[in-house]
């Protein structure tokens, strides 16, 4: 038994575990910003520790794997800020739980410009 | 792969029984896609071999022995291309449904009824 | 409910095909016929790794041809199909959304990537999986990424033309080549083989295949710009 | 050893997928859909990365890279259907 | 493992493509029929047919998505400007 074996394994396992957790969120979260926040923040955490587990587990892919580790920290962000930009457009209510709202004051007046555009 | 064969059976009867019953066109021409990805499994799984890999001889595989290792290469010579096909096709056939479209504004099946003898 | 009982009586009819087809339907257990000539004959003949893609490049190229014309006509006809009249364009001009600053930069930043993957995905087609096809589909979401992050983004229509004939013209060009100087049409020994496993091996498949991958990356792009619609 | 707890470690995602599978088809909206499908496909990227292990291909994992940087194009397409702009 | 992990998605292969067929919302089914594209495509993968997954991969992720939603959004599109 090697030691880089184990070592990429239970890096893996944990990186596994954060996957669950994350889908974990994603059923059992009150409100969609709740879900986009476990099902994308904990998600990309646990997929770039299964992916360098793996790397370490078999050290020749390691390249590919550091490639792959890049293409999520990068798209990942993109699409949860794009999709939670636009939950907000439409009007999802937030939870009753919940206790600020930044994105309101910074919304209204671009959309009040927007009626303006549509006037015109 | 049995499993995989009934898998794809059963997406093709699905596939089948929406384009029956539904009536939105484009709901069809998902159904339609649907059939279609059954179909594919159902040609991948014909040429898979138990415990076969891949058939693209690297290093993994013994070039020797090759012929008893790897899956067969024909029928996914065939899907590749059938994919391909399957989005194009359906690209033009919801062309004609946006067509349709703005010629009468409806989108189900039962308000056009110009072809019907 | 005539038309539900005429569905069920169908769909019983073709449940119990395929149950009579797949019902002593049992996997291979060996090669055998057309495919264990491919597997034995094809790396040493073609010098190409990827099997799959030595049969569609090679061995079914003339399908390959098909495919591609039948894709062609698919995107002409959506081309036709939309094609706006000067007025109609003017009434329909419609105010879009923005995408928000991290989708605009995100978009520039990865789309000259995500057509560098392509080209390496069509480039490798002999080596490792992918080719023309999935090169093609990868560079057409590179411009659909375009598309997303800016409404109203305009591809350059003579220049896409341009791309799209040259490549099947020199397709064909390829393939008679094949036929005179080797085997027979689209046979790719008219190249030297190479070094088996380097990138510039397998005779004409890496030209081939980048002729292929253009042109269904122009025709996609085609498509989607054609159904997106010009602002 | 190591071998099983790269296994068990499939099986944890995979029950994962299942959760984010039930989500996607339960959730009340689209935008509680399209959440579920982007973490279905963040969790498939490293279920292909562990399908190539177990194969022992190193060329499966040229499927994975496609997919990890193609993967987010059909979330941000219906994020700017909803919010109107695509 | 590979037997479970088959057997799973196919169910969920199944469970998505009765959904995309039986939702209201249009939007939500064409996710599922996403979401089943994306699941053949690991299938194809354990089937031992790279080739085949990585274009199931590319076209089922971005393109097919997009063209049923342009196509929708033609269609809707109209309807409001005309009431």
């Amino acid at each position: 038994m090697e030691w880089y074996r184990l070592t990429g394994s239970i890096l893996s396992l944990m990186g596994a575990l954060f996957l669950f957790l994350g889908a974990l969120g994603v059923w059992r979260m009150p409100d969609v910003y709740n879900r986009m926040q476990t099902g994308t923040k904990s998600t990309t955490l646990g997929s770039i520790l299964t992916l360098f587990g793996l790397g370490v587990y078999h050290p020749q892919w390691m390249g590919q794997m550091l490639i792959l580790m890049l293409f999520i920290a990068v798209t990942n962000p993109i699409s949860s800020h794009a999709l939670a930009r636009a939950a907000h457009h439409i009007g999802i209510p937030l939870t009753k739980k919940s206790v600020v709202d930044d994105l309101v004051e910074e919304e209204e007046p671009r959309l009040e410009s927007m009626a303006e555009m549509e006037e015109r | 792969m049995k499993l995989v064969m009934v898998l794809g059976a059963a997406l093709m009867l699905i596939g089948f029984w929406g384009l029956i019953t539904r009536r939105n066109m484009i709901k069809m021409i998902l159904s339609l896609a649907i059939a279609e990805t059954g179909l594919q499994l159902i040609m991948i799984a014909v040429g898979y071999i138990n415990g076969g890999t891949a058939p693209i001889l690297d290093s993994a595989v013994d070039k020797l022995s090759a012929v008893q290792q790897v899956v067969d290469p024909v029928p996914q010579a065939l899907v590749l291309t059938a994919i391909v096909i399957g989005v194009a096709v359906n690209a033009l056939m919801l062309t004609f449904i946006i067509r349709l479209y703005q010629k009468k504004h409806s989108l189900n099946i039962s308000d056009y009824k110009d072809m019907k003898w | 409910m005539v038309r539900k009982t005429i569905a069920l009586a169908l769909m019983s009819g073709l449940a119990f095909i395929l149950a009579f087809i797949l019902g002593d339907w049992s996997p291979m257990e060996r090669l055998s016929g057309v495919a264990y000539d491919y597997v034995t004959r094809g790396a040493a003949d073609l010098g190409a790794m990827n099997l799959v893609t030595a049969i569609v490049v090679t061995y079914r190229g003339l399908d390959t041809l098909g495919e591609v014309t039948v894709l062609f006509l698919a995107a002409s006809g959506v081309a036709v199909l939309l094609r706006r009249k000067r007025d109609e364009a003017a009434a329909t001009v419609k105010i879009k959304r923005a995408a928000s600053e991290i989708v605009t930069t995100g978009a520039s930043l990865l789309s000259p990537f995500i057509v560098m993957f392509g080209a390496y995905i069509f480039l490798n087609g002999h080596l490792s999986p992918g080719g023309g096809f999935q090169g093609g589909a990868v560079i057409a979401s590179a411009v659909l990424l375009l598309f997303l992050a800016h409404p109203d983004y305009k591809l350059r229509h003579n220049v896409l033309n341009i791309i799209e004939s040259f490549s099947g013209f020199t397709y064909v060009l390829v393939g008679l080549l094949g036929l005179f100087l080797a085997g027979g049409f689209l046979d790719n020994r008219f190249l030297p083989l190479g070094t088996y496993g380097t990138i510039l091996s397998a005779g004409a498949i890496p030209l081939i295949y980048t002729l292929i991958g253009l042109k269904v990356g122009t025709e996609l792009a085609g498509i989607l710009e054609n159904m997106k619609g010009r602002a | 050893m190591a071998d099983l707890i790269i296994h068990i470690a499939a099986a944890i995602a995979l029950l994962g997928v299942a959760l984010a599978a039930a989500r996607m088809v339960k959730g009340p909206s689209v935008a509680d859909r399209t959440v579920a499908l982007d973490t279905l496909t963040v969790i498939s990227i490293s279920l292909m990365a562990m399908i190539a292990l177990f194969a022992e291909r190193v060329i499966y994992l040229d499927v994975a890279l496609v997919y990890g940087i193609l993967s987010f194009l059909g979330v941000i397409a219906v994020a700017r259907y909803l919010e109107g702009g695509l | 493992m590979e037997n479970i992990l088959i057997t799973l998605l196919s169910l969920i292969i199944l469970v998505a493509a009765l959904a995309a067929i039986y939702l209201r919302n249009m939007i939500s089914a064409i996710l599922a029929s996403g979401l089943v594209s994306l699941f053949a495509s690991i299938l194809y993968l354990l089937m031992a047919a790279p080739d085949v997954a990585m274009t199931e991969a590319a076209i089922g992720a971005g393109l097919s998505t997009v063209i049923f939603l342009l196509a929708f959004k033609k269609t809707r599109d109209e309807e409001v400007e005309n009431g």
